[in-house]
């Protein structure tokens, strides 16, 4: 079913092509699985069994392995990020798992769109819009963060000292955070102002 | 009183102006009034006047802890109009709004009212649907309402940008004619020199910090200049309401919130009506000195402080634009705050309270400036016969009891 | 000396000459200059006219501060009122003109002003205008406002981009003056992430007016280094041409960064003009320095009177003199120095007049020929176009009495320092009168901020270094750094004498004595204002406007409170000052509302379909965020046209509507039923698994507040669907009852509002269209019975769909992946494509529910509705408690004459209500006319026939059959009360 | 612009908050059976102090938690969080 699969980005895709640029590179993120998991403190420990991958109990942690991902959401919410094809396995996994627990496995593979965003200048293209400490010493590769970008809702995830920024967003959001992205990252292909040194 | 006029003002010009009098005496606190009003801002110093002038009591004082007209009085937009949805407040606005048109000549000062009329403008089509309803019953209560089409906002206000390919474009707009501005401080010195003259103290420097009640009625107030006694004492402190309400010791359905406004630079006219915009969100009329002034929604957390978050303003700026694009480059010079207290359905609270002799006039929240004469003239009414006027009878405190409100989120859900 | 440019010194670049024009004549200056300091060096001492009395004014200080030299700047789309000379860079082709003045400058009718100056004290309008009735606003009013205002807005959108930044730091320093510099490297040494923001072009560009060494070198090239050391961290961002415009709480500032105004307009394209700093800082150094004041006598606003330091100022870093002959008359030390600059430049100086009994310095200037008169004065300041001389007077009376006149064409002034308090300020920093410096200094403490410097009452060299060093440190230190940075040494020496003011001695001369600069406020306006009971500062201020323009009164607050507290005979400090407010200097709207302008400038939400829609150039409709296609009209159509086409394909044979909009949440868990059963006003858990039922919720004053359909998954799993503009508030309304009152539910909800993309098939053939595309489904009424659902392949696609109708008639709601939604669009329109399936949009949505009596929220609800107005009594629950259900109870929602929703039939069917119109018995009663309900929708029906209308009617559920009337202006309409159902009251048409 | 610190993700800024009043209003447990009075306060009737206050916040773009502050409504300061169902902290001028 995933070929069949369509975003609301596809008509930019040339747009954001052409806006990437050496210090700041913006692409789509290929469609993941995504299933949203809410578990009581009993299902904790069952679920990351289950998984096979311990859910982060630290908040806007993000606990990765190979293709999977666990994102912290909240103290009794998780976005797990894995493989299109797995997320019905793994959703019944888990159902099986925490059977009579408190919990709930939603698939929202469908319900965010990713953005990847690299570069050197992908903080301060990200500080255009958003209010959160994105240095280095406050955000690092492996934390994760659910804020408003352009104000619109987004999870953040930091990935590696690139540094690449993973963007989720709604979909109903996504063409015009992509504009927004396009817009921001346009100043850094101009030539610099003259007298102006920061 | 010395009369204001023309005549005057050359005469006293010709004594270098060294014979003007003081607009209000400045007197010691009595031991004890009539009336005591607490709280002097437009509403309150209104009362104190329609006290004496319509009912003869004069030994009335106005307790102002601060100095008078230095609360919201002195810090709201100025918006004038009585296009309320709902009947009860459709009444009781324009018989304020009657009352503004011949304010200048009653108090003898020019509150410089200037009806150039107030747009409400709308953007979707459940505006629409509001503002023609809004219209409609205005129209009907014998209250002047047009409704305008996108072409006629145009006409009417030029630079306003209706544009189609805009965000939010226009679809229409409420228009009151009758609408308008007027000077807020004026409005208070007005009142506080007329009041006087009719032998009010007014009091100024003087926080009321307890409420004395003996079986079940007020009998006198604490203050920081002093212990007053008092057979009767009218609430008027806007903002500051709960905090009388806990000296009396009950409470309201009050909140006070921190409203923003700002004014930009001077500049030669460019705006000569009233605009305002629910989904944009914004509102803006251009003084006679040449500011704009401007304002938008409350902040959402309670506060005393007079001083709200910037990130209201920058929002709002974003809807200044997209109606206005031509003022980009024109420059926020000013921005401030006032404490306004919000009621739940929007509408004011006037009438008793259960404590006896002890009367309350609150929850103006984002729009009482319109209000003044009108408010002033129900509750002088309303203390004078321990009994509401008409006009105010279904603005009581019980009302949230009984669920009679009087929701006016719809048609005034931008702040003014 | 050409013009008033020094043969040598100054920042400027002399190679570089700039061509400029000013109120239409042509100027040459330097790269480095000032529009003020190169007008200033072309001999031009009128530069702008005043607000009320239009009297020439001279530039009259170098900075931020200035009240006189506004100018109209550029052209065209790119013009802007009211900037200050001060502290406009010079680029080449540079265009400016003075603001207030018609025809001319030079010739300004507005000077008339001056001849009826008597009439114009402060406030007269409030005594004159009066009447007749109606003339204020048709005459005065209209006179009035032409006068007043500086500059014009342009009348075409501004060309430039604003943007705006985020950033961290773990210290901010506003300002960067030695005490700045001194922070920013001390609270960097250690590593912590630094801000310095400084509103000029330069770092430390006012110690090149200073004579002294920092650390063994020329303070400028202290500065230098300085800024070398902090340009070399990637822990620090000196941000200059950055004005911190607002401190707010919890270490929050808001700077505006100048990025290309000091280029020729359009130099930098692409680039935003300003950008909007948003500084997030753990601590803050505000060492944001001190403003010159001026003194109060007739005549101090001729030009030609300047401050002191701005004199100084124009010497050193512009090598500019302002005069050919000065005096310098001052109460404070400082402007010795400028005595002794004017000197070194070869400026005559005539004298120094200092009203302290004791002169510092005196003999010092005295050996280079230059008179100081200590216990003087000057009582006026005379001339024509600008000053031409002074009168000069002992102070005790002394010497021969008599005045003395001394001829000058620049007067330089001091009466010492303001600090600049304004961020510390804004933030209710307490401030105190200091009776030895004559000024208000911060004496409280704001959590998180230092004031250092000048800023903060210390006004030399030394203790503004080690302040600074001090603060930058303390704030590293406090943010866990460690102090690392050694102190900054300066030879320089503190001031000898604190300084004197002469507010309590009114001026003795003739001619106004001007307090505020901008605003036209006299000594003598103080003083009216003060008789007339305009005692408390604001008051002044407000009565008088002091304080009120551009500037804000930075040069004029503090004279205005000595002077009126010198009427009062009362100290300054019991007067106290006025409120110091956000912006620090204006900030234009365009760099406030960055990006969020235009195409940008509120988020707008489409669905996986929205291509499609744009395709078949539907005309959209914003809700709330969201774009929905209103209708597809067919080339030729108009809104009703396209309306009834795609109801009748409805109706006769099928639709398909996108409704992807529409809130999703997943409610999960043991006690799931028992949740839903508290929000809704029906009961919910007895709902079998596989079906949907409706339900309404009300908040808890009783008000229906949302509605939908609720899907039972499972026993514990339920699918709840909101509107479109309620799916977030009722997911934060559901999670705030589980997390705050009902934490030992066990339910979870999961937004899926978006992971849906929703197509909705709906008329009798919508069962051929269905089947076309599921042909493993069994889609007949008995096995897919109405108010049911099913999981299976649609289109191939996993697919969920529900037998839910909002228009009566036989419909399907599929529900697939949203990505997927595109493809099932296409599949339905293709699959239809033989039945003539025809895509509607929310009109059409809307007449076919409203046939049915269906309400919708915010239609027919206003908040003041509930659900028995709605005719919903039976719905509610009467052995279960609900939010909201007490409400029901009170004595005013259990009225019978409630308003209630019925239809209307206006008895000519051509008619159509106007939605909003208000409805009454009599309509040839006087106003105020009884209104007795409202027209919620209205519309014209294909399938009734005629127009219709749903209406909310006082006790209308009482009055079907009855007959009301709609005035719409002189022109009535009379309708008929109708039940709400019109079209198919029996539902026989939901199975097909 | 409030720094608030939410209890799980720490600081953020104020528009990532939604502020939802005063603090600890229990729903009443058996409704019907209060008279309109008592209902009215429930409902509409809010302490609404000058000074210190409890209130409640949800971290509307964070994780969406509600959560308890005390804040100061005159200087804005905040004395802390505190999670739903948290004892009550006494108010920073209230005597131990
Ligand atoms: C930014 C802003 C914009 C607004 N715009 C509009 C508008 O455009 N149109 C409109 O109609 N309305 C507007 N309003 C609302 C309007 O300003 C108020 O509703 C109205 O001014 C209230 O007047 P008042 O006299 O009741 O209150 P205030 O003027 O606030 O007077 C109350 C007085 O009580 C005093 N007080 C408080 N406590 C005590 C005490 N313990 N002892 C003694 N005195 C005390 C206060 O110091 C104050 O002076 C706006 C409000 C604001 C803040
Ligand atoms: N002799 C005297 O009486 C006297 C009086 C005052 C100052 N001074 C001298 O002035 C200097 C004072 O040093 P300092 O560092 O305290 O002050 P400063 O005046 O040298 O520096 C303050 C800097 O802050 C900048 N600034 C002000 N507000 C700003 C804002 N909102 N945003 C960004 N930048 C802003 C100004 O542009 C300026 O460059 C010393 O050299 C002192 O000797 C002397
Ligand atoms: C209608 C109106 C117009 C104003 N115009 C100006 C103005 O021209 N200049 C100015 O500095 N302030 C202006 N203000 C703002 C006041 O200076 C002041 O900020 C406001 O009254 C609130 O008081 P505060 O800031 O002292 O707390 C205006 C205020 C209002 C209500
Ligand atoms: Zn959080």
């Amino acid at each position: 079913m995933a070929d069949r699969g369509t975003t609301i980005l596809d008509p930019l895709a040339a747009a954001i092509a052409a806006a990437s640029c050496e210090e700041a590179r913006l692409s789509r993120l290929p469609l993941v699985g995504q299933v949203t998991l809410r578990a009581g403190r009993d299902a904790v420990s069952l679920a990351g069994v289950a998984l096979d991958l311990a859910l982060p109990t630290e908040p806007n942690r993000v606990a990765s392995d190979g293709g999977r991902a666990a994102v912290w959401l909240g103290p009794d919410e998780w976005l797990i990020l894995l493989p299109r094809g797995d997320v019905a396995s793994t959703v019944a996994r888990l159902e099986m798992a925490l059977d009579g627990g408190h919990f709930a496995a939603v698939d929202t593979s469908a319900a965010r769109l990713g953005l990847a965003l690299s570069g050197p200048a992908a903080r301060q293209v990200l500080a255009k819009g958003c209010g959160l400490d994105l240095h280095p010493r406050a955000f690092a590769p492996g934390d994760c963060a659910q804020t408003a970008l352009a104000r619109v809702p987004v999870l953040l995830v930091q990935r590696d000292e690139a540094p690449t920024f993973w963007v989720f967003v709604r979909p109903s959001y996504a063409v015009f955070l992509a504009r927004w992205l396009i817009d921001a990252i346009a100043e850094l292909r101009l030539a610099p102002i003259p007298g102006l040194d920061t | 009183m010395q009369r204001f006029s023309l005549v005057q003002l050359v005469r006293n010009a010709l004594a270098h102006h060294e014979k003007w009098p003081a607009y209000w005496r400045s007197p010691e606190p009595k031991r004890a009034y009539d009336a005591v009003i607490v709280g002097g801002g437009g509403h309150g110093l209104a009362t104190a006047y329609y006290l004496a002038r319509n009912h003869g009591i004069t030994n009335v004082a106005v307790l102002e802890k601060g100095w008078i007209g230095g609360g919201n009085t002195g810090r709201n937009t100025t918006i004038i109009r009585s296009n309320y949805l709902w009947d009860e407040s459709a009444h009781l606005y324009e018989h304020s709004l009657k009352l503004w048109e011949g304010l200048s000549a009653d108090l003898n000062i020019n509150v410089m009212l200037s009806q150039r009329g107030v747009l409400n403008l709308a953007h979707n089509l459940g505006d629409v649907r509001e503002g023609v309803r809004r219209v409609q019953a205005n129209r009907l209560n014998g209250i002047d309402a047009e409704w305008l089409s996108p072409q006629d906002v145009q006409a009417f206000c030029p630079i306003v940008d209706i544009g189609e390919g805009r965000r939010h474009p226009v679809l229409g707009a409420t228009l009151q004619r009758r609408g308008g501005v007027a000077r807020h401080d004026a409005v208070a010195w007005g009142y506080a020199r007329a009041a006087d003259a009719l032998g009010v103290d007014i009091i100024q420097n003087c926080e009321v910090t307890g409420i004395d009640v003996l079986a079940g009625r007020v009998v006198g107030l604490r203050t920081t200049r002093g212990a007053i006694m008092a057979r009767k004492v009218g609430l008027v402190t806007a903002g500051h309401s709960s905090v009388l309400a806990a000296m009396a010791g009950f409470r309201l359905p009050v909140q006070s919130h921190p409203l923003q406004a700002l004014v930009s630079e001077p500049i030669k006219p460019v705006l000569d009506c009233v605009v305002m915009s629910n989904a944009v969100h914004v509102y803006v009329s251009q003084s006679d000195k040449g500011e704009l002034v401007m304002g938008a929604g409350i902040d959402a957390f309670n506060s005393y402080a007079q001083r709200g978050s910037f990130h209201v303003i920058e929002h709002q700026m974003g809807a200044l634009l997209e109606l206005f694009p031509i003022f980009s480059r024109l420059r926020m010079m000013r921005t401030w705050a006032g404490i306004v207290d919000v009621c739940p359905d929007a509408s004011p609270i006037i009438g008793r309270t259960p404590v006896g002799g002890l009367y309350l006039n609150c929850g103006w929240g984002t729009g009482g400036f319109k209000a003044t004469p009108g408010s002033g003239w129900v509750f002088a009414h309303t203390i004078a016969n321990d009994a509401p006027h008409p006009l105010n009878a279904p603005f009581a405190l019980d009302r949230f009891t009984s669920g009679a409100l009087i929701d006016e989120h719809g048609a005034a859900a931008v702040a003014h | 000396m050409s013009g008033y440019r020094l043969p040598a010194g100054g920042r400027v670049d002399r190679d570089r000459p700039l061509a400029f024009t000013f109120d239409g004549r042509r100027f040459t200056g330097f790269q480095g200059d000032t529009l003020a300091s190169a007008l200033i060096a072309s001999g031009e001492r009128l530069v702008a006219r005043s607000f009320k009395y239009h009297r020439p004014r001279g530039v009259y200080s170098a900075g931020a501060e200035e009240p006189n030299a506004l100018v109209q700047l550029g052209a065209g789309a790119r013009s802007e009122p009211n900037l200050r000379a001060t502290q406009i860079e010079l680029h080449d082709g540079l265009v400016a003109a003075a603001v207030n003045a018609w025809p001319g400058l030079r010739f300004d009718l507005g000077a008339a002003n001056q001849l009826v100056a008597p009439l114009l004290a402060a406030g007269f309008y409030y005594k004159t205008f009066l009447g007749p009735r109606g003339w204020w606003r048709r005459f005065y009013e209209p006179a009035i406002r032409r006068m007043a205002g500086m500059g014009r807005a342009p009348t075409l959108p501004d060309p430039d981009l604003y943007d705006h930044m985020h950033i961290h730091a773990d210290v901010l320093v506003v300002g960067g003056g030695p005490a700045g510099l001194a922070a920013a490297r001390a609270a960097a040494s250690g590593g912590a992430r630094v801000v310095l923001a400084e509103d000029g072009p330069l770092l430390g560009a006012g110690l090149v007016d200073d004579d002294a060494t920092v650390d063994g070198v020329p303070g400028i090239a202290w500065a230098d280094e300085v800024a070398a050391d902090l340009a070399g961290r990637d822990t620090v961002t000196v941000l200059r041409r950055t004005t911190v415009a607002g401190l707010y709480d919890h270490g929050y500032a808001v700077a505006v960064e100048r990025r290309t105004d000091h280029l020729p307009p359009g130099a930098a394209p692409g680039h935003a003009r300003q950008r909007l700093w948003h500084i997030r800082a753990r601590r803050t150094v505000l060492a944001a320095g001190a403003h010159e004041r001026p003194l109060v006598f007739p005549g101090n606003d001729r030009p030609g009177v300047m401050l002191a330091g701005a004199v100084r100022t124009y010497l050193r870093r512009y090598g500019v003199a302002c005069g050919r002959r000065a005096v310098v008359f001052t109460g404070d030390d400082a402007a010795y120095a400028t005595a002794a600059a004017l000197a070194d430049a070869g400026v005559a100086v005539a004298a120094v007049v200092d009203p302290r009994r004791d002169a510092p310095d005196a003999a010092a200037l005295a050996a280079r020929g230059i008179a100081v008169l200590p216990g003087h004065a000057v009582i006026a300041a005379d001339g024509k176009g600008g000053v031409e001389s002074v009168l000069v007077a002992a102070l005790d009376g002394s010497g021969d009495g008599q005045a003395r006149r001394i001829g000058c064409d620049l007067l330089a002034v001091s009466g010492g320092w303001s600090p600049v308090v304004h961020l510390y300020s804004q933030l209710r920093g307490r401030l105190a009168y200091d009776d030895r410096l004559a000024c208000f200094r911060p004496a409280g403490s704001v959590a998180g901020v230092t004031v250092a410097g000048a800023a903060d009452g210390r006004f030399d060299l030394a203790a503004c270094l080690a302040a600074g060093h001090e603060a930058g440190l303390a704030a590293a230190v406090a943010t866990g750094f460690p102090a690392v940075a050694a102190a900054p040494r300066t030879s320089a020496q503190p001031p000898a004498l604190p300084p004197a003011m002469l507010w309590d001695r009114p001026p003795a001369g003739r001619g106004k004595a001007f307090v505020d600069l901008q605003n036209d406020v006299t000594t003598d306006d103080v003083a009216l204002a003060a008789r007339e009971g305009f005692t408390a500062i604001e008051h002044l201020k407000r009565y008088t406007t002091t304080g009120m323009g551009t500037d804000q009164g930075k040069t004029a607050n503090v004279n205005a409170i000595g002077v009126l507290s010198g009427v009062l005979g009362r100290s300054p400090g019991e007067t106290g000052t006025t409120t110091f407010r956000p912006p620090y200097t204006p900030v234009a709207y365009g760099a406030l509302a960055g990006r969020f302008v235009g195409e940008l400038f509120d988020p707008e939400r489409v669905t996986p379909i929205h291509p499609r829609h744009v395709e078949a150039e539907a005309v959209f409709e914003n809700v709330g965020q969201w774009k929905r296609p209103r209708f597809f009209p067919h080339p030729g159509e108009d809104l009703e046209g396209a309306v009834l086409r795609e109801c009748r394909a409805v109706r006769e044979g099928v639709g398909a509507m996108d409704a992807s909009t529409l809130g999703k949440i997943e409610v999960r868990g043991p006690d799931a039923a028992a949740f839903l059963d508290r929000i809704y006003i029906n009961p919910m858990a007895g709902l079998a698994v596989g079906a949907c039922r409706y339900g309404v919720m009300c908040r808890e004053d009783g008000m229906v507040f949302d509605d939908g359909v609720v899907l039972r998954l499972a026993p514990d799993r339920f699918l709840v669907t909101t509107t479109t503009g309620g799916a977030a508030r009722v997911l934060d309304w559901f999670e705030e009852w589980l997390q705050t009152e009902w934490p030992g539910l066990r339910v979870f909800c999961t937004s899926v509002t978006e992971q849906w993309a929703t197509v909705a098939v709906a008329g009798p053939l919508a069962r051929a269209v269905v089947g076309a595309l599921a042909p493993e489904m069994e889609l007949g009424a008995a096995d897919f019975p109405f108010m049911t659902f099913r999981d299976g392949i649609v289109a191939g696609m996993a697919a969920r769909v529900a037998r839910i109708s909002f228009s009566g008639e036989l419909a399907f709601e599929l529900n697939v992946e949203s990505t997927a939604g595109l493809a099932l669009w296409d599949a339905v329109l293709a699959a239809g494509r033989r039945h003539g399936i025809v895509p509607y949009g929310t009109e059409a949505m809307h007449v076919l529910r409203a046939e049915k009596g269906y309400f919708i929220v915010g239609h027919e609800t206003d908040g003041t509705v509930t659900p028995i107005d709605l005719g919903l009594e039976r719905m509610v629950a009467k052995r279960k408690d609900f939010l909201g259900k007490r409400s029901l109870g009170r004595s005013d929602t259990v009225r019978t004459d409630r308003k209630q929703l019925v239809a209307l039939l206006p008895e000519d069917p051509e008619e159509l209500l106007p939605e909003g119109a208000q409805l009454v018995d009599d309509p040839k009663a006087p106003a105020p006319v009884p209104m007795v309900g409202h027209v919620t929708s209205s519309y014209r029906s294909a399938a009734l026939g005629r127009s219709f209308a749903l209406a909310l009617v006082r006790d209308g559920r009482q009055r079907i059959g009855g007959r009301v009337f709609a005035p719409a202006g002189a022109h009535v309409v009379a309708a008929r009360i109708a039940d709400p159902v019109l079209f198919d009251p029996g539902g026989s048409r939901r199975d097909g | 612009m409030l720094l608030i610190s939410c209890p799980w993700c720490g600081p953020r800024d104020e528009t990532e908050f939604h502020c939802g009043g005063e603090a600890h209003i229990a729903r009443p447990l058996d409704p019907p059976a209060l008279p309109d009075a008592a209902w009215a306060g429930y409902v509409f009737m809010r302490d609404n102090p000058k000074g210190w206050m409890r209130e409640r916040w949800m971290h509307a773009q964070g994780c969406r938690r509600w959560f308890n502050l005390v804040r100061h409504t005159v200087t804005h300061e905040i004395a802390g969080a505190y999670l739903v169902g948290a004892p009550l902290p006494p108010l920073p001028d209230e005597c131990p």
